[in-house]
């Protein structure tokens, strides 16, 4: 199987072959001795690439878009995202010119849940990335909720006073 | 000594205490609120009492539910902990109405300390200089905005009844002032059932340095050194060490003393601390007293080695201290890092969950002070407080570098936290020269990323990420062709018992 | 320093080397057999080779398989732990030859001091008493029985290259001078690749203290104080302390004195031990002397507060001693249980398994040195010392308390491990007066079983055995009613999910 | 239900029954208060007792007799044996006059893997508790494996050099 790997700016070419139960492993056309082994299930692993050792907790982001997929790698304490794609699909797309894009969310929802404090926006709003949406009490500290995009509010969902489920769309944009 | 004593408290420090306990041969009853039914307080303690459904003004806030534990165990004190009732003049006097002893300083101490313009008043009083402020409580947005016009902006909004950052908000323009009164009387209200705010100048990048002192009941008054808190965020302490590196040995003894008189002045009794603000000229400002343990008196411990808690305890079943001022003595320096259930990549948001997977580094140097375990459960309802990781070195820099390797090892999977946060600390300059203050992370962590750039990790995620796939797919195939599935363990099981055997 | 070394070991003694050089900033780099490819110190190390078969004499023992890898990996010196090449010359020289640095004694000094029958001739002359024995290894069974006879019976067989009890035998009357024979070489064969012992008398309860020093190649030798070694099975130490509770001040000079001459005689570098028995007069004999890193080194770590593994990093590379005798300071007590896979409810046999659950032990005056994690696996390869829990007090009793504590608190599951045993001495009358000897365990432990009775538990435990009967059959009964089955996990997950929100 | 529970020499009646989803639960004719909770699968219990708080891990023994069960329970660092039996089944028992007796093990088995070092007896040799029999190796060490009672040595399976299994039989007795 042949991947794209996309970590910040950078892309690696990665190909990958069972051969007699052993895996050929080819990263950016030289090839790597790769030793990889369940440490702990489900996803903790210890990895040895040419001997050198690294421990990582491997998550699979459970959305699933396309033959793309997002991960997230726990190395040494900090946390990495990593886009993997499906080699054939990625040339096929350079091919038609399409661009690989974050889609953009238009429903605003709370990564917790808690109770809303105060809503700091009104339907028709346009706000800029950073500011502040919707303030959330949980584990006793207020937790003001910001606009990662520049977008004009559509509709709010939540008012002061109201409890809140997590993923609970608390905004829509326009 | 007691023969056995309530801890009002959950988490960690109910976890810290009991060990003391243990330690000491004393009995520990512990309460639990409906989601707390598996914490390690209860799974460590020798008596465990329902008190009630999560949120904490049904359980761990209701005094008469303690005091009806304690009574009904024939506990003869409780300890408070820190948070929830710990510095609840009402409370003390309670439990001590209720012929129990509380361990901490008696209600009048709590009371005076605990009201923050009386604190000022008596301690600015005994001599010790403070921080300058409004003499009354806020009573109004313009009250508020013409005492900043005459000390001049920035300014800094607390709660009377405040501590651990909670209520507080500094106020930098005029405009800001309402907003700011609005978010700390309702933080002070929801943290300590008291609304009431007030008003003092707010120092440029100061230090936040404390000092522990411990108390008995026959007046005898000691300190064990300083602690610096000056890395906070959201005026949260997150990284606290012992020694500071700017007190030096005459400093020392003068702040020393200074927390000396302000504990006599207050007529305290216990384990407390004295905190201060230090200007860039090493000026010290007596900034308020925390009538409790501390959640970063870890550091004080690694250094002096002294055992706080059970200071606390010996001190409160009325027994004199067994040492003097000249007996302590300090050796290397300890960094404590807070583990908050908080997402650093994610605007350092709660986290909650089930802990799936749970490694505590250990090894020289180590110290955690947690109530985590595989598959306990993080819940929303409490402080984001999960763990302290401490580290002692015989010279900062060792304690320094201890704590990066000690971060790395340390692994908790199911919630986020903020290790990756501390490691960046760590890694930082201006930490490692000691050159630091309360803006410490707003000046250096406040616009960039919290992950910097590894380039040599980026090719091992990438081929993670790939042979996470590989293996996924060929394993979907592989099901197909077997038609069943066996756990992970199983299969695990089986091959590590196929090779055990080859003498 | 160095920039790379080889950690030529496994389990909990690499990890610990490991750690230091993470400290450090030394890369490290690490071996394993087929067995141990998931073991912690190839999960923490930042490069690892793999060597072979699991039994050692096909991977961690053979030499040019090691020289290898640090060469492939340009280590620049190789730290041997201790067990497997750590005290075997001919290693350290041909890791000389190869332009490596041997992270120990020279190769002469390994050799002079390993040969127990040179090594005493030495000793002796440079003026520090040594146990009278045999000038010569034992050539047949008539020569053994006669110096037995000469000295009178009990003597002790002990192998040349030896150390850690193997290959070691008490011999008390003729008849058993056969077996003995027999047993002690083979043994010593095994585990050090020679077979030939020596024979010498035997001191009635003797007390086993160690002291370590630290030399460094431009002569100057300190010693860190001793540890009391006493506890012993089976002529393995299972719990070590420091300081001794027979040790005064007078006698910690003269040991300490007699330690730096014995290395001083021998031409020592690097961290080392000298032995001696101290008999109930307090006279004290030069044993033998180790010439590596000790398994029980943390003690002296935590009383001193030194980094044994560090200072011999630092020796190693050629640094001078950073410190000089009236530097080094004691402060409080340290004890350290060694943790074995054995079953004390099975006549201490071995114990090989999965780790299937585990916590460790944590918060104040706790240190775990241990290559566990749950899920890891235990073989019957190598040494059974798979963790070492070690407390510090302010004063021997509260490091005791602590160890009480803290024994009760760690929990390993899947395989058994010695954990009852040692709070079973931990309670001993005789231990917590500090009254031992050699013979501590056969006199206190010989006859007795390990489980005392504890008659307000056993409710408990008839209780939750007809708990667990009565909720299996429910769970039976209602898994034939729902027919299908969930993962308790999943169960779990739902219940908690259930009842998470309610602010 | 009502069980019997045996720890070396003492004897506790338990009786439990659910209702309304609650367990009634009567020791020695007291009824106690129980609250009894999975903190880690699949046998690690918090479990309060009067609100007493005990910690254990439970394990069944898996060879099953009759209606008896030996469970293994594990406290604060500690581990004991229980022997449970059903009530019904024990009183039947006690009337039939049967006494409830470990049945004597013919087959000496050893404990774990590892190498023969030696065979300390022979065919038809008489031994007592406590005699040596058979030296393995393992862990490095020499362990030698003890008779636990008095018994005649019918058959020897194994001898020096021979690698051996967990649970082999090494030795049958008459």
């Amino acid at each position: 199987m042949k991947y794209i790997a996309k970590i910040k700016d950078k892309k690696f070419k990665i190909s990958i072959e069972e051969k007699d139960d052993k895996l050929e492993v080819i990263l950016d056309n030289i090839p790597v001795s790769v030793d990889f082994t369940l440490v702990k299930p489900p996803n903790f692993l210890s990895f040895l690439l040419d001997n050198r050792s690294y421990d990582a907790e491997v998550n699979v982001d459970s959305g699933r878009q396309d033959a793309t997929q997002k991960y997230f790698v726990t190395i040494k304490g900090k946390k990495y995202e990593c886009i993997l794609e499906d080699e054939k699909f990625a040339k096929l797309k350079d091919f038609a010119g399409i661009k690989s894009k974050t889609k953009v969310e238009k429903e605003f929802k709370t990564p917790m849940p808690g109770l809303v404090v105060a809503v700091e926006v009104n339907e028709g709003d346009k706000v800029k990335a950073g500011d502040g949406l919707v303030i959330v009490e949980a584990m006793k500290m207020e937790n003001e909720l910001k606009a990662s995009f520049d977008a004009k509010i559509k509709q709010i969902n939540v008012k002061p006073g109201q409890p809140v489920e997590k993923d609970e769309v608390l905004i829509v944009f326009e | 000594m007691f023969k056995k004593i309530l801890i009002a408290n959950r988490g960690e420090i109910a976890v810290r205490v009991i060990r003391a306990c243990k330690e000491m041969e004393i009995k520990t009853v512990t309460v639990f609120s409906e989601i707390d039914r598996k914490s390690l307080h209860v799974r460590l303690s020798d008596e465990a009492y329902f008190i009630g459904p999560p949120p904490s003004n049904q359980s761990y806030l209701v005094m008469e539910k303690l005091i009806n534990v304690a009574e009904k165990s024939n506990a003869e004190a409780i300890h408070p902990g820190y948070g929830f009732l710990a510095e609840n003049p009402q409370f003390a006097k309670l439990v001590e109405e209720k012929g129990l002893v509380f361990i901490g300083p008696p209600a009048k101490a709590i009371e005076l300390l605990g009201d923050k313009m009386r604190a000022r008043k008596t301690i600015s009083e005994s001599g010790v200089p403070i921080v300058p402020g409004m003499e009354n409580m806020i009573a109004s947005e313009n009250d508020a905005i013409s005492f900043a016009k005459e000390v001049g902006f920035p300014v800094l909004i607390k709660a009377a009844a405040g501590g651990g950052g909670k209520g507080m908000r500094i106020v930098e323009s005029e405009k800001q002032m309402k907003e700011a009164i609005r978010g700390a009387s309702f933080e002070a209200k929801s943290s300590f059932g008291d609304e009431r705010i007030y008003i003092e100048k707010y120092l440029e990048k100061p230090r936040h340095i404390e000092f522990q002192i411990l108390a008995d009941k026959f007046g005898n008054i000691i300190h064990l050194g300083e602690r610096e808190c000056s890395i906070q965020r959201r005026h949260q302490k997150v990284i606290e060490e012992s020694p500071s590196t700017v007190v030096d040995e005459d400093m020392r003894k003068r702040m020393g003393d200074a927390a000396i008189m302000a504990a006599k002045a207050s007529g305290y009794v216990s384990a407390g601390t004295m905190e201060f603000l230090v200007d860039k000229d090493k000026n010290f400002y007596f900034l308020e007293s925390n009538t409790r343990l501390q959640v970063e008196h870890p550091v004080t411990e690694l250094v002096t080695g002294i055992d706080i808690v059970k200071e606390q305890l010996k001190i409160a079943s009325g027994e004199k201290l067994s040492f003097k001022q000249e007996d302590v003595r300090w050796s290397g320096a300890s960094i404590e890092c807070r583990i908050y259930a908080e997402d650093p990549y994610n605007n350092f948001l709660p986290s909650a969950g089930i802990v799936s997977s749970y490694l505590e580094p250990s090894g020289p140097g180590i110290r955690v002070d947690s109530g985590l375990y595989e598959g306990c459960e993080v819940s929303l309802y409490y402080d984001p407080i999960i763990s302290k990781l401490l580290t002692w070195g015989s010279t900062r820099n060792e304690a320094i570098c201890r704590m990066k390797r000690a971060l790395q090892e340390y692994h908790i999977s199911g919630i986020a936290t903020t290790i990756p946060f501390h490691l960046q600390v760590m890694d930082n300059k201006k930490f490692i020269k000691g050159d630091i203050s309360t803006h410490f992370i707003q000046e250096e962590f406040g616009k960039k990323e919290i992950t910097v750039d590894h380039d040599e990790l980026y090719k091992v995620i990438a081929l993670l990420c790939a042979l996470t796939d590989f293996k996924e797919k060929k394993k979907i195939k592989t099901l197909k062709e077997k038609k069943f599935r066996e756990s992970p363990w199983k299969i695990e099981g089986r091959r590590m018992g196929l090779r055990r055997f080859g003498f």
